[in-house]
């Protein structure tokens, strides 16, 4: 078979809407994302801030009005502040699926990615991976997992898209089946707030949110393009895409 | 006591004086004490992993990185006396050359030492050189750095072979003197290696797109950052040089390099310190008026989260910058000791304070609407383990202080206290 | 320079600068990186090919439907079979090795034997009554339990009532049906009054309102900050204990405007006072009664057993109507709750679907069943299978094999379980209620000043939300979601 | 002058011998397979010479690797010639139900995704393309081990220069990537790691 005649995908971009208002903060993401991608429990010596939450639900609230944000990586697609510091090509931005990818095993732990990242959506592994014993017979075969001393992330469910990818080819497509693939925070969502798919395609679902008069992006004034849409009806929420009059009143109580 | 000192005494050169090896030794016990308290708490990070730090996925660069910065700043004057002496053909600078290369190894070795630490896996960290991403900043400053630290062991060799005893071998003597020709050229690769990481450093926070605190626009791929940190690491090294061959013979009681050294260094740090001011200033309010309010950050945002406030900005061009520069530009105050010494302390500090701002107050601010303002305090581990590379430096230093000439004019000034021996330089 | 020390230092640099052109540095170098990247302490997972299964899910009495992921014999992944799955059941999994699994029979903290137990149990059947308790009435071995109890002498079956299905107990009284039959028809309701009901947080099984959430307008009388009233439609603060008097306040200014039959009877005080009582302004109560009028079909719901609360439905029109309370049965036949237990019973043995927090009262002899230890567990503790370990209904087999030294309390009393064949489907019935008169307020109805949610025991049984929370699956607390 | 030059080079010479000859037999271990077993005898005995007979990839595209001894039960419940082999594979494994743990030598570490389903299927290649004629074998060789990364030998090749290989010879990541690029087929990081 020469190149040409090989049945070849089109590239893809992956990306999220997020509906703020069906977040209610129930934390399912959270930890459906932790048993699928191999997330050990956290060690007794971790904190908020030494944890690894690749998907992290935040409680905001503004004069007494609570809504529920969850963070995760927002697969930037220009100049993507962390694949243009690695040093090493640890994290690409992969041209067929517009996924950001951080390679563990490629990795060193500078954490020049993590100071890069305006999210803090990245996290390091601050100490080896420890179950309790015989639990780890419950770790998902599809996901590696990760040694200590090294940085991780959303990768929008690698393990899925792989097994998606295997029926795929299995069945004789060029291409995964939507239907097969999507992130388990997509899946796990019990008020279905999040809409999982493929940017390129102009009619699906996700392309047609992201266009929508509701539809924000955090921090879209950095430039980079993120590819996680987040939406609501809410203005005081739409507010939330960049510090604001409220923020920097706090700011200069603080 | 009295046979240590006999035998010690035939690798210490002639007609220097140095004391005997019972009081050397018990000066260098504490540092020693301190080195393996550096190297307990930096093999306990090593073994159970950086949990032991108190760096946390916000602070991900903490204490080891803001000192790194600053060593590698204050160790610029290595290289920049290179450049003065070799391109720039200023002869006299040759009486602090030796000491100034002996000064940058031990910061540059000192700094990667610790980066080895501070980095998860050091021992995937040649895959930066096997798999580099060019577009990495942090790839020129570890391409850079590893090559420069090797030109700086060259440059150490031949003064280790001056040694007594060690020119008693005949190849050392014939092997040291060929280095001897190639040490300009070493000279020039040093400051071309210098400039780039240097600047790449500075540009390791320039390119912080995220970070809107450190972000700046610039020339082609280089921001701003990456020029201001060449500048300033050149405009303190001098002034380090000074400060620490002052040190020297105050703890040792010699004079070692003729006083119209300390002041050309001065002046020359003082000009560059100047020309960094008036650079970062316009820098500054490029930054806050275009660079930063393009991100949507209003610019004092940065500054309203104490103790990060304002006064650090003044503090760091005022302070820091516009009087040492001023000190050590005005020739009266730079010919008065105290001054000159005060000048050169006051812009080591801004450059430490310059690179701190950098590392710390970076990660400190928040960049989304509903994030926090966060604080960061650096644990035992931390500190010990840079403490043990301070003991190390000052190890290396004293051993190489006491059996190879660092300072070419130290018999010349010995003599002539000897001749006047009234004359007492002031204290 | 000695002769010797000369030509040592020439064949060591020999063999230095030789070794640099041999494989040695370079695929040592290689390898010691290959070695960072495959730890031998890093846990790897199972191998084996993946197949999918399919189960239910018995970490709680919503039962939802799993498909389970499997590999080498383990269950390595959960996905919902007709919707989401709720945080823990993501990681239900994850449970069976948690280190608070039960492996021994335990006796008052202290590991004990099967042998022990088996003759304590023994004898207190000698001595009788005993009781048996059920935490899931409607399985094929519930029906088992139930007929061993009916057939042996001194045995009594009782079921042990989820909270928000013991909320409707006044109103099953004052309506003349069992409690078992009642249930809200929230799919169809349009505004919930909420009083202190963790709605969001696990009540009626952790997802069944989030579904309906978006839809669904929550006003939430509140005297605790929830997760539920961040999420409200509206937020009201009420003082603790204090939803009886709101509940009669609501009451009075509905039928003060109208908007209830003239002729129901009056709540003792008057609007203002109760207000006062809840500590709410008068416009909030007036506000929460036009709410509920103008957004029919709406319902009241109180965390607590609440006669205030089931007369404010009665009021409201919302018993026996389409989006109320309605009733639907038989299901599986009425049955007497833990909470009416006679006292003087000699023991009790509490299958493993019994939350923690239902003791049986008195000082009946425990032997409760469990796959996990839970706080300051008095009598015995013995080890049941654990999640997926035996048939989610009792009978057939199981995905997992349970561990040695595991036994279900079927297995511990001899009984024979069948598989039940066809089981009655739910069909709805009229339910008819008319309030005489204002009944008594029950005591106090708060949650416990200690409650933090956002693990109710109502959704975790048979454990506490600490199990949760030590769980591999509790990320690291992190700032607002979980304080 | 002419003794330090010829240490020197002796020096240089030995180090090239322990390098090159020494080197890679202290480097790994071997371990012997749990028994023999003849790929060439299964394939004439059940006339089925395609490695997908045993091999199998199902249809949702999940390789399932070496046969269980169920599979293999079907036709060996009891032992059916006189191998020794056989008699030690329906002792220890059949009668007992258990699993043989087979030294695989062509295992990848779990970092590492390697899809059946899309090289055979989508891009067609032999099974022999990676794994050689070890179908047609009369033995199973030896599972020979690093001793520092843990590999199979097989990954990185029998040749230590890693010069001079047959085309399936290696598994590291460069031969990946090298057929990768003859077929004009990159793919990111993602495409081959989890």
């Amino acid at each position: 078979m020469t190149p040409q005649s090989k049945p070849k995908s089109k590239p893809r971009r992956y990306g999220m809407v997020i509906d703020v208002d069906r977040c209610t903060g129930c934390g399912g993401c959270m930890t459906a994302c932790a048993a699928e991608n191999n997330v050990a429990p956290s060690d007794s010596r971790a904190t908020a801030r030494t944890g690894l939450t690749p998907m992290l639900v935040h409680r905001v609230t503004r004069e007494g009005r609570t809504a529920f944000l969850p963070v995760t990586c927002m697969q930037c697609e220009n100049e993507t502040p962390c694949v243009t510091v690695c040093p090493q090509q640890a994290v690409e931005l992969d041209k067929a699926t517009g996924i950001v990818t951080q390679m563990p095993q490629r990795c060193f732990g500078c954490r020049y990615c993590m100071t890069a990242c305006a999210y803090h959506a990245r996290y390091f592994n601050w100490w080896d991976p420890v179950w309790p014993p015989g639990m780890e017979r419950t770790l998902n075969p599809g996901v590696a997992v990760r040694m200590r001393g090294v940085v991780e992330k959303c990768n929008f469910c690698h393990g899925r898209l792989h097994e998606a990818e295997d029926k795929a080819a299995a069945e004789g497509l060029a291409s995964v089946n939507p239907a097969d693939y999507r992130p388990v925070c997509v899946e796990a969502c019990p008020t279905r707030a999040i809409t999982f798919g493929d940017l390129n395609e102009p009619a699906s679902e996700v392309s047609l949110a992201a266009k929508g008069p509701e539809a924000f992006r955090l921090l879209a004034r950095l430039g980079t393009e993120p590819k996680i849409y987040y939406s609501s009806k809410r203005e005081w929420v739409r507010d939330l895409a960049e510090r604001g009059p409220v923020e920097r009143r706090e700011a200069r109580r603080g | 006591m009295a046979s240590s000192a006999l035998t010690d005494s035939r690798w210490i050169a002639r007609g220097i004086d140095r004391s005997a090896a019972g009081p050397f030794a018990l000066w260098l016990t504490p540092w020693f004490v301190l080195l393996a308290l550096g190297v307990y708490a930096a093999w306990r990070c090593l073994y159970y992993g950086l949990g032991e730090t108190n760096m946390d996925n916000r602070f991900a660069f903490g204490l080891w990185i803001f000192l790194d910065l600053a060593i590698i700043a204050l160790g610029a004057g290595a290289f920049f006396t290179g450049f003065l002496v070799y391109l720039m053909r200023i002869k006299e600078l040759k009486a602090v050359l030796n000491s100034a290369v002996v000064l940058g190894f031990i910061c540059y070795s000192g700094a990667v030492a610790v980066l080895a630490i501070d980095v998860g896996q050091p021992m995937r960290a040649w895959f930066t050189f096997w798999h580099p991403n060019t577009h990495s900043m942090l790839t020129e400053v570890t391409f850079c750095i590893s090559l420069y630290l090797a030109v700086l062991a060259f440059e150490y060799v031949p003064l280790v072979l001056k040694n007594r005893r060690l020119r008693k071998t005949t190849s050392f003597l014939v092997f040291e003197h060929h280095m001897h020709i190639v040490v300009p050229v070493l000279a020039a690769v040093g400051t071309l290696l210098s400039f780039f990481h240097q600047g790449s450093l500075g540009g390791l926070y320039g390119v912080l797109r995220g970070r809107p605190f450190a972000f700046r626009e610039g020339f082609s791929i280089w921001p701003t950052t990456f020029f201001l940190f060449i500048l300033s690491a050149i405009a303190v090294g001098p002034s380090f040089l000074i400060l620490t061959t002052r040190l020297v013979e105050k703890i040792t009681g010699k004079k070692l390099v003729p006083r119209t050294v300390f002041e050309k260094l001065g002046f020359i740090s003082g000009l560059l310190l100047a020309l960094y001011v008036a650079a970062k200033s316009v820098d500054t309010l490029i930054w806050l008026n275009v660079t930063s309010p393009a991100a949507g950050f209003a610019p004092w945002e940065h500054y309203a989260y104490r103790p990060y406030g304002l006064w650090l900005m003044a503090a760091e061009i005022g302070l820091f910058g516009l009087l040492p520069a001023a000190l050590l530009l005005y020739r009266k105050t730079r010919e008065r000791g105290v001054w000159l010494l005060t000048g050169a302390a006051l812009a080591c500090c801004g450059v430490m304070l310059n690179r701190f701002v950098l590392t710390v107050q970076t990660l400190a601010l928040p960049t989304l609407a509903f994030d926090e303002f966060m604080q960061y305090m650096p644990n035992w581990q931390e500190v010990a383990t840079f403490g043990g590379v301070v003991a190390y430096g000052v190890i290396l230093y004293s051993i190489s202080y006491r059996y190879l000439p660092l300072f070419p004019k130290e018999r010349e000034l010995a003599a002539e206290s000897r001749e006047e021996v009234n004359h007492v330089s002031e204290r | 320079m000695s002769k010797t020390r000369r030509d040592i230092l020439a064949l060591g640099g020999g063999l230095a600068a030789g070794i640099v052109f041999t494989p040695v540095p370079w695929k040592i170098l290689d390898d010691a990186s290959i070695w960072t990247q495959n730890w031998p302490w890093i846990p790897q997972p199972v191998k084996g090919p993946v197949e999918w299964k399919e189960s239910a899910c018995t970490m709680c009495p919503a039962g939802c439907g799993l498909k389970v992921k499997m590999a080498g014999g383990y269950v390595v992944g959960l996905s919902g079979k007709d919707g989401a799955l709720c945080a823990l059941g993501y990681g239900a999994h994850q449970m069976n090795f948690h280190p608070r699994r039960l492996r021994v029979v335990y006796r008052d903290g202290r590991p004990s034997t099967w042998e022990a137990a088996e003759a304590a149990f023994r004898k207190a059947c000698e001595e009788g009554p005993v009781a048996v308790v059920d935490g899931r009435p409607s399985r094929s071995v519930s029906r088992a339990y139930q007929a061993w109890a009916a057939a042996t002498k001194g045995m009594s079956y009782f079921v042990a009532r989820a909270p928000e299905e013991a909320a409707l107990v006044p109103l099953a009284r004052l309506a003349g049906a069992p409690v078992e039959e009642l249930a809200y028809d929230l799919e169809k309701t349009k505004l919930v009054l909420s009083l202190n009901a963790p709605l969001l947080e696990g009540w009626g099984g952790p997802q069944r309102v989030q579904r309906l959430w978006p839809e669904l307008k929550i006003v939430q009388a509140e005297s605790a900050k929830s997760r539920t009233g961040d999420c409200a439609w509206q937020r009201v603060s009420i003082r603790p204990g204090s939803e009886a008097a709101l509940a009669m306040a609501v009451a009075y200014v509905l039928i003060d405007e109208k908007l209830a039959p003239a002729t129901s009877p009056r709540p003792p005080k008057t609007a203002a006072d109760h207000a006062r009582d809840a500590g709410v302004e008068l416009n909030t109560v007036l506000e929460i009664a036009r709410a509920l009028a103008a957004n029919r079909p709406a319902v009241v719901i109180g965390r607590e057993p609440e006669p205030a609360v089931a007369a404010l439905n009665i009021l409201l029109g919302a018993v026996g109507a389409t989006g109320g309370v309605v009733r639907r049965g038989p299901v599986s036949g009425a049955f007497q709750s833990m909470d009416e237990m006679p006292t003087g019973l000699r023991a009790a043995i509490l299958d493993s679907t019994v939350p923690h927090d239902h003791q049986p009262s008195g000082d009946a002899e425990r032997f409760r069943f469990t796959a996990w230890r839970g706080e300051d567990e008095k009598g015995w503790l013995l080890p049941a299978p654990g999640f997926l370990e035996e048939n989610p209904d009792g009978a057939g087999d199981a995905l997992l094999k349970p561990p040695e030294g595991v036994r279900t309390l079927a297995a511990f009393l001899g009984v024979e379980v069948k598989a039940i064949e066809s089981r009655p489907v739910a069909a709805e019935r009229p339910l008819t209620c008319r309030l005489a008169a204002w009944p008594q307020p029950a005591s106090s109805a708060s949650p416990p000043a200690d409650w933090t949610g956002p693990w109710t025991p109502a959704v975790l049984p048979p454990l506490s939300g600490k199990l949760y929370q030590e769980s591999a699956l509790f990320p690291a607390p992190e700032k607002g979601l979980l304080a | 002058m002419l003794r330090p030059l010829l240490l020197f080079l002796a020096g240089l010479a030995a180090a090239q011998i322990a390098g090159w000859y020494g080197f890679p037999r202290v480097l790994y271990t071997t371990h012997a397979q749990p028994f023999e077993y003849r790929h060439k005898t299964h394939a004439v005995k059940s006339g089925s010479t395609e490695c997908d007979g045993c091999h199998t990839l199902r249809p949702d595209g999940v390789f399932a690797g070496l046969p269980n001894t169920e599979s293999c039960a079907a036709c060996h419940p009891e032992a059916q010639g006189t191998t020794k082999a056989e008699a030690t594979f329906v002792k220890d494994f059949v009668t007992t139900e258990k699993e043989v743990p087979w030294l695989v030598r062509a295992r990848q570490p779990a970092n590492v995704r390697f899809s059946h389903a899309i090289h055979t299927k989508r891009a067609a290649l032999k099974c022999e393309r990676c794994h050689g004629r070890d179908g047609e074998t009369d033995t199973v060789r030896p599972y020979q081990q690093n001793r520092i990364s843990g590999y199979s030998r097989d990954i990185w090749g029998q040749s230590i220069s890693r010069l001079r290989r047959a085309p399936n010879e290696g598994m590291k990541m460069d031969d990946c990537e090298s057929c990768h690029k003859e077929r004009g087929f990159v793919t990111g990081c993602l495409g081959c790691h989890r």
